[in-house]
């Protein structure tokens, strides 16, 4: 794998996270616990769904091969997806929604922050512009965490299932690999096992405050972001997600 | 009855009632019901656009889409605000709404089958609410007014966004196009129900009518929407599913079929096609989000005990 | 609409009928109460399937199109579809299940065994070989919806609940119309009204035995068999459906 | 002891062991977990499939996926009687699974991710489960042996359709090879999980064998797996994910990389991708299912009760 096709994975990967995690929140459009949370999703799925076009655009034109954003996002199938795990894991309730929510959003805020320092000047960019928006997720997705965790005992109880099921989502996120490796060397963009600490330090006060147990056991599933084995949900999710482009396949919209 | 003559006075000088002010049991229970109904259909009409969220055929249109909906739940925000001006709070209103005893626009019992309705739905039910709509921004009470001015600007927006699918779709592949006339043929008769039945037939006009809670008849309304959309729909290359229809050089307007009332009151006592599901949908989101809320209470509670220990 | 036309369309309604319903009887798969039950419920969905490729076959044979039962099944959106609404409902629980089959079922045998003496030799051939799956179908529906009624309190308020929310879904099954009324004419196949009687006697016996209260009101929802308007869910089943059809076109499988 | 002696010698003879014969406790006990354990896989495998009955390409395919998945059904149908010979019931057995006390097959912890598994499943997963099960026809304990004969039968024809799906993607489309070979990619060091760890590190396998209950080492049916399943792959012109592969002319076998036993007791631990999922399924369809079965069973007795009555 040469540089540039790095770049494209690692693109990708960029893109789909919020693509597929933005799907997913945007499943819950008129069926939030309060009005203000159905505001609060759409707002976090629409920056989603803009961080992907930028995102994937990217990746696109880093490809060189015509494919536009819509294209990476809608022919592709489960194998050419680049998302972590984590994100493509079905809502379940309010509660494991959030909590797959602040896991993401903790190790995304970290990323991006550090991202804004790219060598690369449009990686930079996207993530300068991005970052606010998700310092902003972080915040209110963290709170919720805290807010249910530390609420009733049936709350409380939800939010530790919600934490127990997604925790072995978790460490996939921060696996180096040959690409990672190749976007370090070249500045791009950080190898994602330094981000572990800060974020280890930032879940572990979150989840203290929510009075809620990290599991003990570090096991991680893996395949995501490489597409060597997505879950079953992906190809659901897909069947949805591209069902117009997949039947009228060239016509415009 | 002298503040009530007063209380006329007030309204036909164009002035604003405001919540502190004296006003009407009538004048209160209609502005609750009216503006409860309307939030209603914010919260409801969230359900037909979101069945296609997840299916939107490019990121734009999702993104478009997404801050759509996004939009209409802060409308009903704002019109569940007003409500709460005259006494009845947020969630007395989502119970009546839960249990029926309240009402939500019948469009939002229409489904939404493929994509072109997104268009539709833009374009004739928001084109309808806003025909509604407008005037109401004159109305007497003033926490409503001002809502509907904040509402009007942004529902005029997706009018145009929906128009814009339309557009798309009706010059797009012979798919595309069959899509947007089925999309047309479905929506055009429930559009026109959107007004409601004829004035002569409706028992509450008049009073609400002199109270500016109603600015127009439904049937003033429906005309005028009916002039305004069909050269649209021309423009679109699109065939109004009527027969009858005609323009009339004597009296400027348009001649146009009825919509089949008797649908409409079908659908009103809970026959239409997505009533049992729309109903269903919020009473499972909102008994699901029972325990979010009652969390959410729970921390905030224990959170403000613990200031006050620790002041 | 000449009689060719109208004969297609009836084809269609006949073939779309068991393609849809063999599909929401097929989400079943490995989820059934019972073993016994799941494999009774994949038989049915295998005849139904069956049934459906005859139908449809025959119905691209008489259109002169091309169009395989494969190409009508998988390439053709929502409005083309001619299934009653009864057919595309979702499963819900397993007595909802159950009495969507078993109105249908008893809907379905009336008019196969009517069909098996239709004008047109292949017509009549499918419904003589149909006609018996479909009675077993039928007696299987039966018995079930009769044990769940007619066992516990819960069962019974599920049944009658199952009952309640489907009832006004049986009412299109018999309406007749231009496309019908060709068919009758030719002797084809039978007006659906001339069917409604035996269906009500039959019923009502039924719901008797299950203690069933059949409900009043005659109210029916239309556009399935039409294929006017639908219900919201048929769309999302056809992304399942049709996807790799849809995504892979002109592949063979 | 002496028991014990006669025993064995009528299993050395060849001899079918019958429920109402006498059986040490050990050979009860194993029969029970391996055969449950059988039967269990039978029926936590009818979901991946499941999980692309909906997603079939043709109706044709529907159908054959959806025979495949009745006949394991009833495979499981079979074995569960056969287990139940032994003095344990179904839904004994159905709850030690549901509450992780007796496992499955591991294999299905693994996900179907595209319909290539449909034919990966059916070549690799059905065509290593027949090695395991042809030799278990001629077990020592009747009623399993009889299963397994009828099940053989089955199994063979459902590998030939997976391999005639897997035939049909590796001389497909471009988009067909490469799911076909991304298939056999994440198959095929599961399916050599399938057949065991290395008996060196086996605790029952000598007594198993003793007894037949167990007819050979887990070494060669895997390395029997290989030899035969090697050419199939090359006639596929695709390619076994295994740089060690390599005929070895002296032995007349393959030599080939053992999977990664690591993975193997990861995923026996609960942490294979799809454990959760498939555990949960099962739960919540018997769970669900609960007031069904309640419900039949009571209506049952009513009716028995009534003829009781009227006789």
């Amino acid at each position: 794998m040469n540089r540039e096709e790095a770049f494209f994975e690692f693109l990708c990967r960029m893109g789909d996270n919020p693509l597929i995690l933005g799907h997913r929140v945007s499943e819950w459009c008129g069926l939030a616990p309060v009005l203000e949370e159905d505001i609060a999703l759409a707002n976090t799925a629409l920056d989603l769904i803009g961080q992907t076009q930028m995102w994937l655009g990217l990746a696109g034109e880093v490809e060189g091969a015509g494919r536009s954003a819509d294209d990476l996002a809608m022919l592709r199938d489960v194998w050419d997806f680049r998302n972590v795990l984590l994100a493509e894991q079905p809502n379940g309730d309010f509660g494991q929604t959030m909590m797959r929510q602040y896991l993401f959003d903790q190790f995304h805020v970290l990323l991006l922050q550090r991202l804004a320092e790219s060598s690369d000047e449009r990686v930079a960019g996207i993530a300068a512009k991005s970052v606010k928006e998700v310092a902003y997720h972080v915040e209110r997705s963290r709170d919720t965490v805290i807010g249910l965790g530390d609420g009733t005992s049936e709350s409380h109880r939800r939010m530790q299932a919600a934490l127990d099921l997604l925790w072995p989502f978790a460490g996939e996120m921060f696996t180096d690999d040959a690409v990672s490796g190749q976007m370090a060397e070249a500045g791009i963009a950080p190898q994602p096992s330094t981000l572990r600490a800060d974020w280890d330090a930032a879940v572990r006060d979150t989840m203290a405050e929510a009075t809620l147990v990290i599991p003990e056991s570090d096991f991680a599933h893996a395949g995501g972001k490489t597409g060597t084995r997505h879950t079953e949900h992906l190809g659901h999710l897909l069947t949805q997600m591209q069902w117009l482009q997949r039947a009228y396949h060239g016509a415009t919209w | 009855p002298e503040k009530l003559a007063e209380f006329q006075a007030r309204i036909d000088a164009g002035d604003k009632i405001e919540p502190k002010d004296w006003m009407p049991l009538g004048y209160r229970k209609t502005l609750i019901r009216q503006i409860g109904q309307h939030a209603h259909s914010e919260i409801v009409g969230q359900l037909p656009e979101g069945n296609w969220i997840t299916r939107a055929p490019t990121l734009e249109r999702k993104a478009i889409l997404l801050a759509k909906v996004q939009d209409e739940a802060g409308h009903g925000l704002y019109l569940y605000c007003a409500a709460e001006t005259l006494g009845v709070t947020r969630d007395e209103l989502t119970e009546m709404l839960l249990d029926g005893r309240m009402k939500y626009s019948s469009i939002f019992n229409y489904p939404t089958l493929t994509w072109a309705d997104m268009g539709a739905v833009g374009w004739l039910v928001d084109g309808a609410a806003i025909m509604n709509q407008v005037p109401l921004q004159r109305t007497s009470f003033g926490p409503y007014s001002r809502a509907m001015i904040r509402i009007c600007k942004e529902e005029s927006f997706h009018q145009r966004q929906g128009y814009d699918i339309m557009m798309k779709m009706a010059n797009g592949t012979p798919a595309q196009k069959k899509m947007a006339q089925d999309a047309l043929n479905r929506f055009w008769y429930p559009s026109l129900m959107m007004f409601g039945p004829s004035d002569k037939e409706s028992v509450h006009s008049e009073q609400s009518m002199a109270w500016k809670i109603k600015m127009n008849t439904n049937d003033e309304l429906r005309q005028k929407f009916v002039d305004q959309t069909v050269p649209q729909a021309e423009y679109l290359d699109l065939t109004v599913p009527d027969e009858n229809l005609k323009w009339n050089e004597d009296t400027g307007h348009y001649e146009f079929s009825q919509p089949d009332w008797s649908e409409f009151f079908d659908v009103l006592k809970g026959n239409g096609p997505c009533n049992r599901e729309r109903l269903a949908a919020r009473n499972k989101a909102w008994d699901d989000g029972k325990w979010v809320r009652d969390g959410l209470l729970a921390h905030a509670e224990k959170k403000a005990a613990r200031k006050v220990a620790a002041e």
